[in-house]
């Protein structure tokens, strides 16, 4: 579904998206360049939903009446656009969350959780090993750290190389018969990084373990195809991908999703239920305890329509140009570094940068001032920070309305940031 | 009453629900399967019998649920009984397509008999489920004796 | 927060829900009886929402820019609304989950996980007692026999009694020492009973137990007050009180939350992450992982805001008198019997019915057929119906913009489908 | 450069981050705490040392952080250091309420002397928990020694 069937026009993109009116104060306009922490959403995603508030909402699942029906029909139907934005098989493997993290936890819990009658490969217990990297989002890290807690379980991780990419040369002592699960991220949100998903995959298939793709970033950027990419698990959240806040998904391959207890219990996802005890719905209901969020799935879908009209390749493109344009401008200014791997076609969207002595607060503060609206600090990605001495960074990231006019502004804003420091 | 509902409660399905055909639990059986709708709590209890040559000696069954899915047990049961596994298998998969079609496609009376008074549902998503479950449960159930002899 | 500032006019309510003016096909008005599944949004939740969205959407409490700040006030401001509205002492007591379901979860697990560390009270292990009752939603028992079944506690209830109340005769064995938690509902979402919180709760403290409310069938309908009841946890939905869908909330006792273990994690609920492991931040952000449901959020006070205005007592004024008029006009029906006590004050909102000899399924369809939206089915309280000899029953629920009118179609369409299938 | 980054980057607070007051870590103390501001990451370690009358005898500290957050370490250090904690109640109460008032009130200088020049950040949400954390950190202090005492 990645044909585009619109000509890639930032300007007419831009008219989309009733928020980038808006000013900051009388003189500001508002340089939105934090599409990486969440997305503006297109008007086309914003009408999607309030038409279905006014005309179609109602309990799913639950009800036999018409309105029933009609609210059922728009959010499996939106379950099926997801699974073709995904590329996955089936309709059936897209579970409904309320964001990223929570995809994660699901599996990081479903992991823990499981009896006798879970497949071995899908239970985590002690001596068994966890294998993430030092890239991670801590919504890929803590939930791993907390189920090493609970199961005793033996968490490692792939450190960061200067090149800020993975380092692979241990990869062979850290990815053995030991261990049940790899969970890496696709795309670091600090460095710009993009995994080599195949090779890891590969190796993680070579000695049994199953491999969970936070695919926050990646998915909203790049042509996205679950089967392609060879992994079992795939997180993402609607909100970094111009749908709402209030919804991710979890992908997972059928028959493992099959295979796994349920995490969150309640309505909706049971088959029979006594005081004593209840059996569980296949998947996906069997993860979709309680109210889902109805609008926000139809919100999603709408934000999928609007995406692949615009191309996946072509938003890829686009944003892969002004990383491009963004790292160029920077390089030329003294006491600027970025962190993050030179470019190349394997780092998009996310170009973070050093200020040498300058606090990121203080830095972001006087960019604030010109209207560029880039995020300061660790970025949930602490142990990176760590790793390269920083104790945060300065981070700008790129949307499909971003312009090149941006793009310079912020080059000619962090130049002034740094002049303007300075001059103090 | 309106043309829907009409179309829903029809003659036959009345007939069907008031006095359901080859209903009760019976032996000789070589699998039972039980499935349940967790949405209503529907439930059906099943009772399948084939020879060696996978014909279908007996169907029995136990249902407890609206009047669609209880007629659409006893239409079924009808149909089944004193056939083949093989030669009922379109009359399976072209019940089901018509029922998914959402009124789309319209029934061969020829493959599937009263199914067509069971038609009317298919316009309604949320009762085409009752009246599948009945077929799920059959299938369930040579699933179950497949496996069992090998 | 609970006086009104509005004349209590139904049309005028009527008028602010756009999905009211809906037509089931060109003859038939579609008249929504379903607001115990969920509630529909008036245009001022609507507009607050979008107004968000196109205004001041970004990511909350992990921004320096401006855009950030705003996002982060309306948020955080949501959050001391919805405080306001619950008589909740501090925001800092809301907890912002994705519905009721996961709010009850969040606490059954946190029961679960605790540590040495943890008080004993709010620690359940091998030995002690969970005790709810028989008409819990399965989102309010489900969670509790996981618990249970993980923790080698035991999962004891409070039954029904033939006048579909509880039956607290042997309530002094049932509740006991070794009794850590009472978790029950407010009110039945099939009955309508309201249970007798303060006695129980009183009953609950003398044996040390602490109580978990399920409020998502009685904060939507009447003045609510968490102080006033007494109680250490509630559980809400935002969408079954004009709110949005995909937000929730679990109101907690300050130091009952501050000493509890977090549930999900990642992002924006620690202190320190090293790879290792992570401390977690103070309460609510202990337990809001992951970006958050922000516009929900607003949302959900825009709603709180709505139903001030209205008044809660005039609110629940209203919804009695339609349930008053409910239950004298299908008494008057031969072979119909209601699912629920008599009139009284002590009984609210939803009327839930049998026919005999008739499935639910098909006395919805006729119902359906007439434009009324009545939900069919257990309502995912199953061990109620099994406790009644029941398979399901068809329940009508009565909103602030539901009319006499509405209830009156009812009566008549149940005194219908009672013909209609004698007739056939 | 723009007025409000100037009531921000005031003259005093530029001083103070240069060349911040009392800093380093120091001996004797009472007690030492450590706080982290978990959007941010940043930190500040800090010592204090009263008298069995509460005077304060020293506070030292070890700031990570922006400029505002140092800054206002080394100004609340200035203003603490010689006095005692109830004299200075006062002084903390105002400086943290000005701080909350999004710019509505003004600051009392015979109050928080150089804290005035702090000021400008209560305008920005975003930075008030930066100028705030050392004085919580205090707070914590405080509490801590009381603790230790009774
Ligand atoms: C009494 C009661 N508790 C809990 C719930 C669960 O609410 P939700 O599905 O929004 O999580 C419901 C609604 O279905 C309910 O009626
Ligand atoms: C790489 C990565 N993973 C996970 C997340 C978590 O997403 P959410 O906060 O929507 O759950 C984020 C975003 O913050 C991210 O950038």
């Amino acid at each position: 579904m990645s044909a585009s069937s619109r000509e890639f026009d930032v300007e007419a993109i831009r008219s989309d998206f009733p928020i980038l009116q808006r000013m900051l104060d009388p003189d500001t306009t508002m340089i939105y360049l934090d599409g990486g922490a969440t997305s503006q959403r297109p008007r086309q995603v914003i009408d999607a939903e309030v038409a279905f508030l006014t005309q179609d909402n109602a309990a799913v699942k639950r009800g036999a009446h018409r309105m029933a029906s009609a609210a059922t029909d728009a959010y499996e139907g939106a379950r099926e656009r997801i699974a073709d934005f995904l590329g996955a098989p089936s309709p059936d493997e897209i579970v409904f969350t309320k964001n990223a993290t929570e995809a994660l936890n699901l599996v990081a819990h479903s992991f823990g959780n499981g009896d006798s009658s879970t497949p071995a490969r899908l239970r985590v217990t002690e001596g068994d090993e966890i294998l993430v990297t030092e890239m991670e989002h801590h919504a890929n890290l803590i939930p791993w750290q907390e189920l090493a807690r609970r199961t005793g379980a033996r968490l490692r991780w792939v450190p960061l190389s200067e090149d800020f990419t993975l380092d692979l040369t241990d990869l062979g002592s850290l990815l053995t018969e030991r261990t049940k699960v790899l969970a890496l991220t696709h795309q670091s949100n600090v460095l710009g990084t993009v995994n080599p998903i195949a090779q890891l995959v590969e190796a993680a298939r070579a000695v049994g373990a199953l491999v969970v793709l936070d695919a926050a970033q990646s998915a909203p950027h790049m042509p996205f195809d679950v089967a392609e990419l060879g992994v079992d698990f795939v997180a993402l959240s609607g909100h970094k991908m111009l749908g709402p806040t209030g919804i991710g998904v979890l992908w997972g391959r059928y028959e493992l999703l099959e295979a796994i207890p349920p995490f969150l219990t309640g309505g909706s996802m049971i088959e029979t239920v006594t005081m004593e005890r209840a059996t569980f719905a296949e998947p996906p209901a069997r993860f979709e305890a309680g109210t889902p969020p109805i609008s926000q799935a139809v919100g999603l879908a709408a934000a999928c329509d609007y995406l692949d009209t615009l191309g996946m390749e072509q938003v890829a493109a686009h944003e892969q140009a002004l990383t491009l344009r963004a790292l160029e401008g920077l390089a030329g200014i003294e006491d600027v570094r970025v962190i993050g791997p030179a470019a190349s076609p394997e780092r998009t969207g996310a170009v973070a940068f050093d200020v040498a002595g300058r606090h990121p607060h203080d830095v972001g503060q006087v960019l604030d001032s010109l209207g560029l609206q880039v995020r300061v600090g660790h970025h949930c990605a602490w142990p990176l920070h760590r790793k390269y001495g920083l104790h945060g960074t300065t981070r700008a990231s790129f949307s499909v309305h971003t312009t090149a006019a941006e793009v310079d502004a912020l080059i000619a804003g962090v130049a002034h940031t740094v002049d303007f420091f300075r001059s103090l | 009453m309106s043309s829907q509902l009409s179309a829903l409660y029809t003659e036959l399905v009345i007939e069907h629900d008031k006095r359901p055909q080859h209903a009760g639990l019976r032996d000789p059986f070589d699998t039972e399967v039980h499935h349940v709708n967790p949405t209503c709590g529907d439930e059906i209890t099943l009772r399948l019998h084939l020879t060696d040559d996978e014909q279908i000696e007996d169907l029995s069954y136990d249902a407890i649920g609206c009047a669609m899915s209880r007629a659409s047990a006893s239409i079924m049961a009808d149909l089944l009984i004193g056939h083949s596994v093989e030669e009922m298998d379109p009359v399976r998969a072209h019940f089901e397509e018509v029922m998914r079609s959402r009124g789309r496609l319209e029934g061969d009376e020829d493959l599937i008999g009263d199914g067509i008074a069971l038609l009317g549902a298919a316009k309604f998503p949320g009762r085409v489920k009752c009246v599948l479950m009945p077929w799920k449960a059959y299938q369930a159930a040579l699933v179950e004796i497949r496996a069992l002899e090998g």
